[in-house]
């Protein structure tokens, strides 16, 4: 059984057998053979390389999240990140013309209107959660399209703020 | 000694005063916002009282609800935790009016040390350095940038009624000044109520060093030795130590005697902290005095055995300070880390949302300090500090030791949080070295990305955990038929 | 330093041993009997072997398992925490042989300790006082009988090999003598698998008082103060704490040095614990040596700030004990509290199961070392206790009114455990003002019943828990429409 | 809607009822008016008279366990208590000459054999779990009538091990 988690900006095939009681897991091009069980819901031991490991684990909004001495991990399948991250503001391509909120918030400042000229770097916008400024950059130089948020206004993660508009003589590739 | 309190403030401080209230044998009265129904500190008080809407400046800044929750409750004493009110004398006067006690220092004495400006003139009076800055909060932009001129770049924004690193900003040149000081001004009024800033000389690579004083209506004051707090990330300590690995004894005394001057020449009483910069040739000079319980104060409790918490319920029902200087001692060492939900690998942005499972660290030397609990959800409202890990040690290498195993057992499934950051500055060169300066975290910590040791382990739990969940009931598993688990003794002994 | 330890015991001694290990980067190797695949000290292993079945002798009392468990992983030393093996002399000494370190004391002197009978001749050349008592083990019952008339009734049976009560019988006239000596050696038998057992006379109403004691390999030892155990039941601890109520400065001197050259006179390396009765008069007399570290350590840890369990691998692996007498000090006051897998409404029957919920509790100056979790099943076939409660205050008093708000917080649902009761004793008048005897529970705490003060809110609590999980789904209660508790912040504030 | 929970060897009976989000009790002749919600599956926060308390709750075995304060409660349904305690070594009628096991262990000793004559308060038998014994003692004067087990036999919590049968002479009143 092949399962591909994505975890952060990379995807990982995981082929896994049950074969006498324990795991062939075979990730990262190597293979390994696992002894695992649940001992409670959150709480998983496994032994790999005659080595234990605690990994706790909780699922919540289509997501694995697990904790292994002290790293934790997200994990999700491709399909189901894709729709989680549909609009949120990506650093990539497309995304990087839309200026979104990165947590849900409030607005603090608009610093740019409409029509705007800015180049990369310049701060378009400050969001503010739990007492803490975030300042909101241009990926790129351009004009500003649209600014679709008031200063003062709540917003949630992912909400589109500001739409820029690439300037046809300064495209660069990514 | 009072008989009930009201805790005026959340998450885990407002954990920390109930436990030592509930260890005094006071009853204890919870406010809280209308985001807060369901936190920590709601579920442990006695009484909880919900004072208004989420905004800060409906319910934990509002004082007119805060007292009125004192009045219906029958508390005699308010507790005000760090930040909120801590800091607001016009707070402290009003409950002095209401008949309350406030768990602090008396309304004059914290208007003189909160006013940063005027503390420094009434200082200028005692041997104690401080550094050149202006002498009042600025009123225009054309004030600032003469000060700043006058006074030399790099300067630094602060807060006039702050602390905690909300509204601090460095302006290095001429034309960073306005920005810093419109950010400064706004995090402010968020943070305080009071946009009021101004402008000090900022010391390059220095060391923050304070001293924990207690002082009581009779006359009495003590120091209970240094904490450093140089690691910090945007002016924000994010890991605390006692005591400082940079101390000798010569300047433990000079500075604790400069901090006791402090708190009698300012006839300030309670628990507070005399903040010092510590320049590499040991010169140091006066910072601010912290007028409250600070975020750090348990590894001064670890490491000299005294409880602030219950010092300053004491002090403030009238208790005499039966602690001698010379009995005060420092014993083994203690690290705080502060558990923020903040997301290290993507530029620290707050992490809201659920707290689907969780586990506090345990064993010899380790303290939680915690606002959380398994099922919690952090809110967008207030500061995104979950908890506290505090351990001790006998010497500081085994405090640190301590400490990365204690970050490595400390499960939070849910949200991001700072927990891998911290374990890799507590195991980063430099820290073990005890080269903490104020730019530790700028210097060592760019660009930090999130190990990826156990990956393969991650990855394989997720695979099994479905493989093995459809097996098993939504319980704990139990009495299963062979778990692969059985094989472990013939595995093992086997050598197969 | 080792890089791999074998840790040969169970429960929360083994993790606690873990715990260091893994602070002082050593590996970590636990060996389990087939009850225990799912004890939290193999959970917590860095690696786990399971050497034999749930009976101890087939497993953490079969030597041959356990050794050839620490050659097959590669182990350089074993860790015998309390109990099973730690104090068989044979086992110690086929670990030399075979290359291994056992962190303990070498095979002569923890024989020679061991030897309740041999210690005491060996203790005459030094001036500690003794208990009259046999000095050898009985070999008929007519030789009990004799031996007995001759000391004097009462007398108190005694293992040879053991320690913790375990064999610990009293006859107060000659007809009990027979039954006493019988359950004496039939108890000595299955805890030590050595049936061997001494008279002693019996000390009325004494306080049981022990000096905990440090030695190298360098000729270094010292003693780590004292803890007083006079809480017992059935000649089993159950509270322990330090410093002694009773202790004055002198007699601390006293008995300390009397430690210490116990520790001299038998050649007697890595911790270990000496023994004492202190009679009303401030007698004291020498019990035996504990050739181990003990279940009650922590509260010498907490009061010293030592690492005991620490020290234990850094002596064995050859470390200086670089401790001085003259250094070491006691500071506030530390209580431990062993929570048993009892009922103490019903005679104290061990209690067997799964542990459904459990919960430890937190906060300043607490302490918990366990061996359970959440799901974990008690089993029959091992000591029912469960973890310690340790927690440490300023004075006696301020530990005491930690130690019931711990209690209080700790919570184990599916078998009845020692909690209730210990909240009992900790609040009896005659705990509180340190009269501790021996007898304390026997005199204080007859006929124990359960308190009901929260008998309502559990009725109600069950009642009400049907009719909300009946609307609720299995997992936390999430964004609920209008819970109960959305209206507490009217209802307060308003006043209905 | 009305409860009896069973609570040691008491009844209690509790009347529930739910009234503008608030439960409204009735328990031991008082009536409370009651707040509360589950914080999680296993943690209920209660107020009852302007006081907030936590109940810890799981259930298993057909019991509900709570804990308040450090206080541990057993509850069940008088049915289903009947049930639990079919068998189970009794202070009262016919259990009194029923000696069961306490708890699962092994039989130490056997201290009678069949048609001796015992007196009450005499140790009949030793039972060992945990490495503690735990004496079994006559709760009448009586005969033996049978002994069911062996010395080092295991056995089950409430096992029968020996049948007493009371003496016709010294038949006493409870």
């Amino acid at each position: 059984m092949e399962t591909i988690w994505t975890v952060g900006d990379e995807l990982y095939s995981v082929i896994l057998e049950k074969k006498e009681g324990k795991f062939r897991i075979t990730a990262r091009e190597q293979e390994y053979s696992i002894e695992a069980r649940l001992v409670t819901p959150h709480w998983m031991s496994l032994m790999v390389n005659n080595r234990l490991y605690n990994a706790y684990i909780a699922e919540g909004s289509g997501r694995k999240f697990i904790s292994i001495n002290g790293e934790h991990y997200t994990l999700s399948l491709p399909d189901e990140e894709a729709a989680l991250n549909r609009g949120v503001t990506g650093a990539h391509g497309e995304g990087r013309l839309l200026i979104r909120a990165p947590m849900p918030g409030s607005v603090l400042k608009i610093s740019v209107a409409e029509k705007d000229t800015v180049t990369e770097g310049d701060c378009l916008a400050i969001v503010e959660a739990m007492k803490m400024e975030t300042g909101l950059h241009a990926a790129v130089s351009g004009v500003v399209k649209r600014v679709c948020v008031k200063e003062g206004q709540q917003v949630d993660a992912g909400e589109l703020l500001i739409e820029l508009e690439e300037m046809a003589s300064g495209k660069k590739e990514d | 000694m009072f008989k009930k309190i009201l805790i005026a403030n959340r998450g885990e401080i407002a954990v920390r005063i109930i436990r030592a209230c509930r260890e005094m044998n006071i009853r204890t009265v919870a406010v809280c916002s209308e985001a807060d129904r369901s936190a920590l500190h709601v579920l442990m008080a006695d009484e909880a009282v919900c004072v208004g809407g989420p905004a800060p400046l409906d319910s934990y800044l509002n004082m007119e609800r805060i007292l009125e929750a004192a009045g219906i409750s029958g508390a005699e004493a308010i507790h005000p935790g760090y930040g909120f009110l801590a800091e607001n004398h016009r707070f402290a006067a009003r409950c002095g009016k209401q008949g309350l006690v406030f768990i602090g220092p008396g309304p004059d004495a914290m208007k003189l040390v909160g006013d940063k400006v005027a503390s420094r003139k009434t200082l200028s009076r005692i041997d104690v350095p401080v550094i050149p800055g202006m002498k009042a909060a600025g009123a225009s932009l054309k004030e600032f940038e003469e000060s700043a001129k006058e006074i030399g770049y790099p300067v630094m924004v602060k807060a006039s009624a702050g602390g905690g690193g909300k509204g601090m900003r460095v302006a290095r040149h001429p034309a960073e000044l306005r920005l810093s000081v419109e950010a400064g001004m706004r995090e402010a009024k968020a943070a305080f109520g009071d946009e009021s800033v101004y402008l000090e000389k900022c010391i390059e690579r220095p060391r923050h060093i304070e001293f924990q004083v207690l002082a009581d209506h009779h006359g009495n004051a003590v120091h209970v030795f240094e904490r450093e707090c140089s690691i910090q990330r945007r002016h924000q300590k994010i890991i605390e130590e006692s005591p400082s690995p940079f101390m000798d004894e010569e300047l433990r005394r000079r500075m604790g005697d400069a901090a006791v001057a402090v708190v009698r020449e300012t006839g300030y009483t309670n628990a507070g902290t005399v903040e010092f910069l510590v320049d590499e040739n040991r010169k140091f000079y006066f910072l601010e005095v912290n007028a409250r319980i600070q975020v750090e104060h348990p590894v001064t409790e670890m490491v000299t055995g005294t409880d602030l918490v219950k010092w300053q319920i004491r002090i403030a029902s009238g208790e005499r300070l039966t602690l001698k200087q010379k009995d005060l001692r420092q014993r083994g060492h203690a690290l705080e880390c502060r558990i923020y939900a903040e997301d290290p690998a993507n530029g620290f942005l707050p992490c809201l949302g659920k707290i689907h499972f969780m586990k506090n660290p345990e064993g010899p030397g380790v303290r939680v300090d915690s606002g959380i609990y398994s099922g919690y959800e952090v809110t967008r409202y207030y500061d995104p500090i979950l908890a506290k890990l505090i351990v001790w040690g006998e010497q500081r290498s085994t405090a640190c030791s301590r400490m990365v195993q204690a970050l490595s057992d400390y499960v939070i499934l849910g949200i991001q949080t700072t927990i891998p950051y911290l374990m890799d500055v507590l195991t980063h060169p430099d820290f073990l070295s005890g080269k903490t300066y104020t730019d530790f975290i700028q210097k060592n910590m760019p660009d930090w990305t999130a190990k990826k040791d156990f990956l393969v382990e991650a990855l394989a739990a997720a695979s099994i955990q479905d493989v093995l969940a459809s097996k098993t009931p939504a319980g704990p598993v139990k009495r299963a038929g062979v778990s692969p688990w059985q094989t472990l003794g013939a595995w093992r002994l086997g050598g197969r």
